[in-house]
Protein backbone atom coordinates (compact mmCIF):
# COMPACT_ATOMS: atom_id res chain seq x y z
CA UNK A 1 0.00 0.00 0.00
CA UNK A 2 0.93 3.39 -1.08
CA UNK A 3 1.20 5.75 1.90
CA UNK A 4 0.69 9.28 1.34
CA UNK A 5 3.23 11.24 4.30
CA UNK A 6 3.39 14.77 5.75
CA UNK A 7 5.53 15.79 8.06
CA UNK A 8 6.13 19.48 9.16
CA UNK A 9 8.26 20.65 11.79
CA UNK A 10 6.99 24.30 12.11
CA UNK A 11 6.64 27.32 14.05
CA UNK A 12 3.11 28.36 13.01
CA UNK A 13 0.43 27.25 14.22
CA UNK A 14 -1.70 24.36 12.31
CA UNK A 15 -5.45 24.06 11.77
CA UNK A 16 -6.39 20.14 13.35
CA UNK A 17 -9.96 20.33 11.32
CA UNK A 18 -7.75 21.21 7.48
CA UNK A 19 -5.41 18.65 8.57
CA UNK A 20 -8.10 15.92 9.48
CA UNK A 21 -9.66 16.86 6.10
CA UNK A 22 -6.50 16.35 4.61
CA UNK A 23 -5.78 12.73 5.68
CA UNK A 24 -8.76 11.57 3.53
CA UNK A 25 -9.52 13.74 0.72
CA UNK A 26 -10.17 13.09 -2.22
CA UNK A 27 -9.93 8.91 -1.38
CA UNK A 28 -13.02 7.02 -0.73
CA UNK A 29 -11.16 3.64 0.72
CA UNK A 30 -10.42 5.18 3.87
CA UNK A 31 -13.04 3.88 6.37
CA UNK A 32 -11.28 5.24 9.87
CA UNK A 33 -8.75 8.28 10.75
CA UNK A 34 -7.44 8.35 14.22
CA UNK A 35 -5.92 11.68 15.19
CA UNK A 36 -4.45 13.15 18.30
CA UNK A 37 -3.23 16.90 19.58
CA UNK A 38 -0.99 17.50 22.16
CA UNK A 39 -1.37 21.19 23.93
CA UNK A 40 0.23 23.37 25.94
CA UNK A 41 -1.18 23.44 29.77
CA UNK A 42 -1.29 25.85 32.15
CA UNK A 43 -0.64 23.52 34.95
CA UNK A 44 -3.38 25.02 36.88
CA UNK A 45 -2.34 28.44 36.20
CA UNK A 46 1.39 27.75 37.11
CA UNK A 47 2.81 28.45 33.63
CA UNK A 48 2.48 31.31 30.88
CA UNK A 49 4.52 29.91 28.16
CA UNK A 50 6.45 27.02 26.86
CA UNK A 51 9.03 27.32 24.75
CA UNK A 52 10.25 24.21 22.35
CA UNK A 53 13.83 23.62 21.04
CA UNK A 54 14.19 21.09 18.59
CA UNK A 55 17.25 19.81 16.72
CA UNK A 56 16.40 21.12 12.55
CA UNK A 57 17.43 17.95 10.27
CA UNK A 58 17.00 15.48 12.90
CA UNK A 59 13.63 16.33 13.76
CA UNK A 60 12.36 15.51 10.43
CA UNK A 61 15.03 12.54 9.88
CA UNK A 62 13.70 10.85 13.39
CA UNK A 63 10.38 11.42 12.59
CA UNK A 64 10.07 9.81 8.99
CA UNK A 65 12.38 6.75 10.14
CA UNK A 66 9.07 6.18 12.89
CA UNK A 67 6.29 7.02 10.04
CA UNK A 68 8.06 4.44 7.95
CA UNK A 69 8.51 1.61 11.14
CA UNK A 70 4.55 2.76 11.37
CA UNK A 71 3.85 1.84 7.92
CA UNK A 72 5.85 -1.64 7.87
CA UNK A 73 3.60 -2.79 11.02
CA UNK A 74 -0.19 -1.28 9.89
CA UNK A 75 -1.69 -0.60 6.34
CA UNK A 76 -1.97 3.15 6.32
CA UNK A 77 -3.22 5.32 3.83
CA UNK A 78 -2.31 8.32 4.85
CA UNK A 79 0.08 9.45 7.87
CA UNK A 80 0.70 13.24 9.09
CA UNK A 81 2.75 14.31 11.69
CA UNK A 82 3.27 17.92 12.36
CA UNK A 83 5.24 19.14 15.09
CA UNK A 84 5.90 22.88 16.47
CA UNK A 85 8.87 24.38 17.88
CA UNK A 86 9.27 28.59 19.38
CA UNK A 87 7.15 29.50 22.05
CA UNK A 88 3.56 28.51 22.79
CA UNK A 89 0.79 29.15 25.00
CA UNK A 90 -1.58 27.56 27.24
CA UNK A 91 -4.23 25.91 24.73
CA UNK A 92 -1.40 26.16 21.66
CA UNK A 93 -1.44 23.14 19.45
CA UNK A 94 2.56 22.02 19.84
CA UNK A 95 1.81 18.44 17.79
CA UNK A 96 -0.68 17.05 15.40
CA UNK A 97 -0.78 13.15 14.47
CA UNK A 98 -2.90 11.73 12.51
CA UNK A 99 -3.47 8.22 10.54
CA UNK A 100 -5.89 6.86 7.82
CA UNK A 101 -6.72 3.38 7.53
CA UNK A 102 -9.03 1.26 6.22
CA UNK A 103 -10.11 -0.46 9.93
CA UNK A 104 -10.18 1.86 13.11
CA UNK A 105 -7.82 -0.71 15.35
CA UNK A 106 -5.48 0.32 13.21
CA UNK A 107 -5.67 3.68 12.43
CA UNK A 108 -5.68 4.01 16.64
CA UNK A 109 -2.78 2.00 16.88
CA UNK A 110 -0.99 3.68 14.45
CA UNK A 111 -1.24 6.97 16.17
CA UNK A 112 -0.29 6.35 19.57
CA UNK A 113 2.46 4.14 18.47
CA UNK A 114 3.42 7.51 16.25
CA UNK A 115 2.82 9.52 20.10
CA UNK A 116 4.28 7.29 21.96
CA UNK A 117 7.73 7.15 19.83
CA UNK A 118 7.69 11.37 19.37
CA UNK A 119 7.68 11.61 23.30
CA UNK A 120 10.61 9.17 23.50
CA UNK A 121 12.49 9.89 20.16
CA UNK A 122 12.20 13.06 18.42
CA UNK A 123 14.49 15.62 19.44
CA UNK A 124 12.66 18.09 21.28
CA UNK A 125 12.64 19.89 24.61
CA UNK A 126 9.95 21.85 26.65
CA UNK A 127 11.31 24.97 29.07
CA UNK A 128 8.79 26.51 31.30
CA UNK A 129 8.03 30.23 31.49
CA UNK A 130 6.33 30.87 34.76
CA UNK A 131 3.39 32.78 35.19
CA UNK A 132 4.90 34.80 37.99
CA UNK A 133 7.34 35.74 35.09
CA UNK A 134 10.23 34.01 36.07
CA UNK A 135 12.16 31.35 34.36
CA UNK A 136 11.36 27.52 34.73
CA UNK A 137 13.02 24.64 34.53
CA UNK A 138 13.45 22.20 31.12
CA UNK A 139 10.63 19.66 31.73
CA UNK A 140 12.05 16.08 32.27
CA UNK A 141 11.67 13.20 31.03
CA UNK A 142 8.74 10.89 32.34
CA UNK A 143 9.68 7.14 33.16
CA UNK A 144 5.81 6.73 32.04
CA UNK A 145 6.69 7.69 28.65
CA UNK A 146 9.63 5.37 28.15
CA UNK A 147 7.17 2.61 29.58
CA UNK A 148 4.69 3.80 26.87
CA UNK A 149 7.08 3.24 24.00
CA UNK A 150 8.79 -0.03 25.68
CA UNK A 151 5.22 -1.48 24.70
CA UNK A 152 5.45 -1.21 20.92
CA UNK A 153 9.36 -3.26 21.30
CA UNK A 154 10.96 -0.42 19.38
CA UNK A 155 14.92 -0.85 18.37
CA UNK A 156 16.84 1.83 20.49
CA UNK B 1 43.13 15.12 15.50
CA UNK B 2 39.90 14.86 13.40
CA UNK B 3 37.52 17.92 13.39
CA UNK B 4 33.66 17.38 14.34
CA UNK B 5 30.87 19.39 14.29
CA UNK B 6 29.26 19.08 18.09
CA UNK B 7 25.82 20.82 18.09
CA UNK B 8 24.22 20.66 21.99
CA UNK B 9 20.39 21.20 22.88
CA UNK B 10 18.46 22.53 25.95
CA UNK B 11 20.30 22.43 29.15
CA UNK B 12 23.12 20.60 27.94
CA UNK B 13 23.44 23.87 25.24
CA UNK B 14 22.90 26.34 28.36
CA UNK B 15 25.69 24.75 30.46
CA UNK B 16 28.40 24.31 27.86
CA UNK B 17 28.01 27.96 26.82
CA UNK B 18 27.28 27.26 23.01
CA UNK B 19 25.48 25.56 20.45
CA UNK B 20 27.98 24.39 18.35
CA UNK B 21 31.44 23.70 18.02
CA UNK B 22 34.10 22.85 15.75
CA UNK B 23 36.56 21.00 18.14
CA UNK B 24 39.48 18.93 17.27
CA UNK B 25 38.91 15.72 19.13
CA UNK B 26 42.15 13.43 19.17
CA UNK B 27 41.98 10.62 17.77
CA UNK B 28 42.30 8.60 20.86
CA UNK B 29 38.80 9.22 21.59
CA UNK B 30 37.01 6.38 20.07
CA UNK B 31 33.50 6.54 21.77
CA UNK B 32 30.78 8.84 22.33
CA UNK B 33 31.42 8.06 25.92
CA UNK B 34 35.03 8.61 25.60
CA UNK B 35 34.20 12.06 24.12
CA UNK B 36 31.40 13.26 26.47
CA UNK B 37 34.40 12.10 29.26
CA UNK B 38 37.01 14.34 27.38
CA UNK B 39 34.74 17.73 26.83
CA UNK B 40 33.63 17.24 30.90
CA UNK B 41 37.48 18.02 31.21
CA UNK B 42 37.66 21.36 29.46
CA UNK B 43 35.97 23.52 32.10
CA UNK B 44 33.24 23.84 34.12
CA UNK B 45 30.44 24.01 31.98
CA UNK B 46 31.22 20.93 30.02
CA UNK B 47 31.68 19.27 33.84
CA UNK B 48 28.19 20.51 34.46
CA UNK B 49 26.97 19.68 31.19
CA UNK B 50 28.00 15.90 31.41
CA UNK B 51 28.45 15.50 35.71
CA UNK B 52 25.63 12.87 35.17
CA UNK B 53 26.43 10.71 32.40
CA UNK B 54 23.44 9.07 32.46
CA UNK B 55 21.10 12.33 31.33
CA UNK B 56 23.01 12.99 28.52
CA UNK B 57 22.07 11.39 25.07
CA UNK B 58 23.93 11.47 22.13
CA UNK B 59 23.22 11.46 18.16
CA UNK B 60 26.17 10.72 15.64
CA UNK B 61 25.19 12.42 12.26
CA UNK B 62 21.56 12.75 13.14
CA UNK B 63 20.44 9.43 14.22
CA UNK B 64 20.52 8.15 17.83
CA UNK B 65 23.58 6.72 19.35
CA UNK B 66 24.47 4.77 22.56
CA UNK B 67 27.63 5.34 24.81
CA UNK B 68 29.59 2.44 23.35
CA UNK B 69 29.17 3.84 19.94
CA UNK B 70 32.49 4.67 18.07
CA UNK B 71 32.89 8.13 16.33
CA UNK B 72 35.31 7.39 13.65
CA UNK B 73 34.08 9.13 10.57
CA UNK B 74 31.45 11.16 12.04
CA UNK B 75 31.41 14.76 10.56
CA UNK B 76 28.29 16.18 13.42
CA UNK B 77 27.84 15.08 16.82
CA UNK B 78 25.24 15.98 19.32
CA UNK B 79 24.46 16.06 22.84
CA UNK B 80 21.17 16.58 24.81
CA UNK B 81 19.10 15.74 27.45
CA UNK B 82 16.74 13.14 27.43
CA UNK B 83 13.50 14.29 24.94
CA UNK B 84 10.45 15.93 26.47
CA UNK B 85 8.55 16.63 22.61
CA UNK B 86 5.02 15.84 21.71
CA UNK C 1 -13.74 16.27 37.18
CA UNK C 2 -17.10 17.48 35.70
CA UNK C 3 -16.78 16.45 32.31
CA UNK C 4 -18.33 18.52 29.27
CA UNK C 5 -20.79 16.01 27.49
CA UNK C 6 -22.00 16.16 23.85
CA UNK C 7 -23.89 14.01 22.27
CA UNK C 8 -25.67 14.04 18.80
CA UNK C 9 -27.37 11.96 16.49
CA UNK C 10 -28.03 13.55 13.56
CA UNK C 11 -28.82 13.47 9.77
CA UNK C 12 -26.68 16.32 8.86
CA UNK C 13 -23.23 16.38 7.93
CA UNK C 14 -20.26 17.16 11.31
CA UNK C 15 -17.20 19.15 10.44
CA UNK C 16 -14.24 17.46 12.44
CA UNK C 17 -12.48 19.86 12.96
CA UNK C 18 -15.32 22.38 14.35
CA UNK C 19 -15.87 19.38 16.60
CA UNK C 20 -12.27 18.93 17.55
CA UNK C 21 -12.22 22.87 18.40
CA UNK C 22 -14.96 22.50 20.56
CA UNK C 23 -13.31 19.88 22.65
CA UNK C 24 -10.61 22.05 24.10
CA UNK C 25 -11.81 25.96 23.96
CA UNK C 26 -11.54 27.46 26.17
CA UNK C 27 -10.31 25.18 28.71
CA UNK C 28 -6.52 25.73 29.39
CA UNK C 29 -5.92 22.01 31.19
CA UNK C 30 -6.20 20.27 28.37
CA UNK C 31 -3.28 18.69 27.20
CA UNK C 32 -4.66 15.95 25.25
CA UNK C 33 -7.50 15.20 22.24
CA UNK C 34 -7.75 12.27 20.44
CA UNK C 35 -10.75 11.80 17.89
CA UNK C 36 -11.90 9.24 15.67
CA UNK C 37 -13.80 9.68 12.33
CA UNK C 38 -15.65 6.70 10.66
CA UNK C 39 -16.36 7.06 7.34
CA UNK C 40 -18.15 5.23 4.21
CA UNK C 41 -16.22 3.54 2.09
CA UNK C 42 -16.69 2.42 -1.10
CA UNK C 43 -15.33 -1.28 -0.36
CA UNK C 44 -13.32 -0.65 -3.88
CA UNK C 45 -15.77 1.01 -5.95
CA UNK C 46 -18.20 -1.74 -5.09
CA UNK C 47 -20.52 0.38 -2.87
CA UNK C 48 -22.74 3.70 -4.21
CA UNK C 49 -24.05 4.33 -0.84
CA UNK C 50 -24.93 3.18 2.65
CA UNK C 51 -28.10 3.86 4.19
CA UNK C 52 -27.89 3.88 8.51
CA UNK C 53 -31.09 3.04 10.15
CA UNK C 54 -31.35 3.87 13.98
CA UNK C 55 -33.16 3.44 16.94
CA UNK C 56 -34.70 6.93 17.73
CA UNK C 57 -34.49 7.47 21.58
CA UNK C 58 -32.55 4.10 22.52
CA UNK C 59 -29.63 5.48 20.43
CA UNK C 60 -28.89 8.82 22.60
CA UNK C 61 -29.58 6.68 25.91
CA UNK C 62 -27.05 3.81 24.89
CA UNK C 63 -24.24 6.05 23.80
CA UNK C 64 -24.97 8.52 27.16
CA UNK C 65 -25.02 5.30 28.78
CA UNK C 66 -21.23 4.68 27.88
CA UNK C 67 -20.25 7.67 27.96
CA UNK C 68 -21.05 7.85 31.24
CA UNK C 69 -19.12 4.38 31.79
CA UNK C 70 -15.83 6.29 30.19
CA UNK C 71 -16.07 9.04 32.75
CA UNK C 72 -15.81 6.67 35.52
CA UNK C 73 -12.89 5.15 33.93
CA UNK C 74 -10.67 8.03 32.62
CA UNK C 75 -10.53 11.87 33.35
CA UNK C 76 -12.05 13.16 31.16
CA UNK C 77 -12.70 17.01 30.78
CA UNK C 78 -14.77 16.82 27.07
CA UNK C 79 -16.23 13.91 25.24
CA UNK C 80 -18.44 14.57 21.87
CA UNK C 81 -19.82 11.60 20.08
CA UNK C 82 -21.74 12.74 16.73
CA UNK C 83 -23.25 9.40 14.52
CA UNK C 84 -25.11 10.44 11.80
CA UNK C 85 -27.98 8.63 9.89
CA UNK C 86 -29.77 8.06 6.53
CA UNK C 87 -27.68 8.25 3.43
CA UNK C 88 -24.02 8.40 3.71
CA UNK C 89 -21.64 8.24 -0.26
CA UNK C 90 -18.11 7.25 0.41
CA UNK C 91 -16.29 9.43 1.69
CA UNK C 92 -18.83 11.32 4.15
CA UNK C 93 -18.22 10.80 7.54
CA UNK C 94 -20.65 8.52 9.73
CA UNK C 95 -19.11 8.50 13.04
CA UNK C 96 -16.82 10.90 15.23
CA UNK C 97 -15.68 10.50 18.72
CA UNK C 98 -13.49 13.00 20.67
CA UNK C 99 -11.71 12.75 23.86
CA UNK C 100 -10.06 16.00 25.77
CA UNK C 101 -7.97 15.18 29.28
CA UNK C 102 -5.01 16.16 30.37
CA UNK C 103 -2.82 12.94 29.42
CA UNK C 104 -2.27 10.92 26.23
CA UNK C 105 -3.04 7.56 27.22
CA UNK C 106 -6.55 8.74 28.64
CA UNK C 107 -7.65 10.27 25.84
CA UNK C 108 -6.32 7.41 22.91
CA UNK C 109 -8.05 4.50 25.42
CA UNK C 110 -11.29 6.61 26.30
CA UNK C 111 -11.82 7.24 22.48
CA UNK C 112 -10.99 3.95 21.17
CA UNK C 113 -13.65 2.35 24.13
CA UNK C 114 -16.26 4.59 23.30
CA UNK C 115 -15.60 3.24 19.19
CA UNK C 116 -15.71 0.01 20.33
CA UNK C 117 -18.35 0.26 22.32
CA UNK C 118 -20.49 2.16 19.65
CA UNK C 119 -19.87 -0.79 17.10
CA UNK C 120 -21.60 -3.45 19.19
CA UNK C 121 -24.11 -1.45 21.37
CA UNK C 122 -25.46 1.91 19.73
CA UNK C 123 -28.67 0.59 17.80
CA UNK C 124 -27.75 1.78 14.26
CA UNK C 125 -27.44 -0.40 11.21
CA UNK C 126 -26.07 0.04 7.81
CA UNK C 127 -27.75 -1.09 4.68
CA UNK C 128 -25.57 -1.32 1.18
CA UNK C 129 -26.59 0.32 -1.82
CA UNK C 130 -24.27 -1.12 -4.73
CA UNK C 131 -22.83 0.99 -7.39
CA UNK C 132 -24.43 -1.42 -10.09
CA UNK C 133 -28.00 0.03 -8.85
CA UNK C 134 -29.07 -3.14 -7.16
CA UNK C 135 -30.11 -2.87 -2.93
CA UNK C 136 -27.51 -4.98 -1.66
CA UNK C 137 -27.86 -6.44 2.36
CA UNK C 138 -27.73 -5.09 5.27
CA UNK C 139 -23.79 -5.10 7.03
CA UNK C 140 -23.72 -8.08 8.62
CA UNK C 141 -21.91 -7.53 12.32
CA UNK C 142 -18.08 -8.92 12.82
CA UNK C 143 -16.83 -10.76 15.65
CA UNK C 144 -13.55 -8.81 15.40
CA UNK C 145 -16.14 -5.70 16.97
CA UNK C 146 -17.08 -8.24 19.41
CA UNK C 147 -14.02 -9.32 20.17
CA UNK C 148 -12.67 -5.63 20.06
CA UNK C 149 -15.49 -4.21 22.81
CA UNK C 150 -14.88 -7.45 25.30
CA UNK C 151 -11.57 -6.41 25.70
CA UNK C 152 -12.73 -4.00 27.79
CA UNK C 153 -14.88 -5.84 29.98
CA UNK C 154 -17.76 -4.71 29.46
CA UNK C 155 -20.96 -5.97 31.40
CA UNK C 156 -23.66 -7.03 28.98
CA UNK D 1 -53.68 -9.61 27.94
CA UNK D 2 -51.82 -6.56 28.20
CA UNK D 3 -50.76 -4.15 25.16
CA UNK D 4 -46.78 -4.10 24.36
CA UNK D 5 -45.89 -1.27 21.94
CA UNK D 6 -43.19 -3.54 19.65
CA UNK D 7 -40.68 -1.94 17.30
CA UNK D 8 -38.07 -3.44 14.78
CA UNK D 9 -35.40 -2.55 13.38
CA UNK D 10 -33.05 -3.40 9.79
CA UNK D 11 -33.67 -6.69 8.15
CA UNK D 12 -35.91 -8.10 11.11
CA UNK D 13 -38.44 -4.76 10.05
CA UNK D 14 -38.35 -5.51 6.44
CA UNK D 15 -39.29 -9.14 7.39
CA UNK D 16 -41.94 -8.66 9.50
CA UNK D 17 -43.44 -6.06 7.25
CA UNK D 18 -44.22 -2.99 9.94
CA UNK D 19 -41.60 -0.83 11.82
CA UNK D 20 -43.91 -0.66 14.62
CA UNK D 21 -47.27 -2.16 16.25
CA UNK D 22 -48.94 -2.29 19.68
CA UNK D 23 -49.91 -6.16 20.40
CA UNK D 24 -52.22 -7.55 23.10
CA UNK D 25 -49.30 -10.18 24.49
CA UNK D 26 -50.96 -13.40 26.22
CA UNK D 27 -49.99 -13.33 30.32
CA UNK D 28 -48.17 -16.77 29.74
CA UNK D 29 -45.40 -15.30 27.92
CA UNK D 30 -43.03 -14.19 30.63
CA UNK D 31 -39.98 -13.70 28.46
CA UNK D 32 -38.43 -11.97 25.50
CA UNK D 33 -37.72 -15.46 24.08
CA UNK D 34 -41.04 -16.41 24.75
CA UNK D 35 -42.15 -13.37 22.84
CA UNK D 36 -39.93 -13.93 19.82
CA UNK D 37 -41.13 -17.79 19.85
CA UNK D 38 -44.55 -16.71 20.03
CA UNK D 39 -44.55 -14.09 17.62
CA UNK D 40 -42.41 -16.04 15.14
CA UNK D 41 -45.90 -18.55 14.86
CA UNK D 42 -47.77 -15.35 13.48
CA UNK D 43 -47.42 -15.63 9.95
CA UNK D 44 -44.61 -16.31 7.49
CA UNK D 45 -42.74 -13.12 8.11
CA UNK D 46 -42.77 -13.17 11.18
CA UNK D 47 -41.17 -16.40 11.03
CA UNK D 48 -39.01 -15.35 8.96
CA UNK D 49 -37.51 -12.73 10.94
CA UNK D 50 -37.27 -14.76 13.89
CA UNK D 51 -35.98 -18.12 12.49
CA UNK D 52 -32.40 -17.47 14.19
CA UNK D 53 -33.09 -16.76 17.25
CA UNK D 54 -29.36 -16.01 17.99
CA UNK D 55 -29.51 -13.43 15.09
CA UNK D 56 -32.42 -11.42 17.42
CA UNK D 57 -31.12 -8.58 19.55
CA UNK D 58 -33.81 -7.20 21.73
CA UNK D 59 -34.42 -3.90 23.91
CA UNK D 60 -37.19 -3.56 26.47
CA UNK D 61 -37.75 -0.38 27.11
CA UNK D 62 -34.67 1.34 24.96
CA UNK D 63 -32.01 -0.79 26.96
CA UNK D 64 -30.46 -3.95 25.84
CA UNK D 65 -32.15 -7.26 26.85
CA UNK D 66 -31.17 -11.12 26.72
CA UNK D 67 -33.87 -13.72 26.06
CA UNK D 68 -34.58 -14.55 29.61
CA UNK D 69 -34.64 -11.37 30.86
CA UNK D 70 -38.80 -10.50 32.00
CA UNK D 71 -40.94 -8.62 29.74
CA UNK D 72 -43.04 -8.11 32.79
CA UNK D 73 -44.03 -4.08 32.87
CA UNK D 74 -42.52 -3.49 29.72
CA UNK D 75 -43.96 -0.67 27.51
CA UNK D 76 -41.96 -1.08 24.12
CA UNK D 77 -39.97 -3.96 23.44
CA UNK D 78 -37.36 -3.84 20.02
CA UNK D 79 -36.47 -6.76 18.23
CA UNK D 80 -33.07 -5.57 15.65
CA UNK D 81 -29.95 -7.56 14.14
CA UNK D 82 -26.61 -7.36 15.68
CA UNK D 83 -25.46 -3.94 15.73
CA UNK D 84 -23.57 -2.09 12.81
CA UNK D 85 -23.46 1.39 13.41
CA UNK D 86 -20.09 3.45 13.97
Amino acid sequence: MTTRITICIQAEVFDAGKETEALTSPREDVGAVATFIGYCRSEGGRLKALELEHYPGMAEDEIKRVVDEACTRWPLSSVSVIHRYGVMKPGDGIVFVGTASTHRAQAFAACEFLMDYLKTRAPFWKKEYRADGTVGDWVEAKADDDAAAARWALKS
Amino acid sequence: MTDIKLVYFAWVRERVGVAEEIIDVPENILTVAALAAWLSQRDEGYASAFENPKLVRAAIDRVHAKPQDVIAGAREIAFFPPMTGG
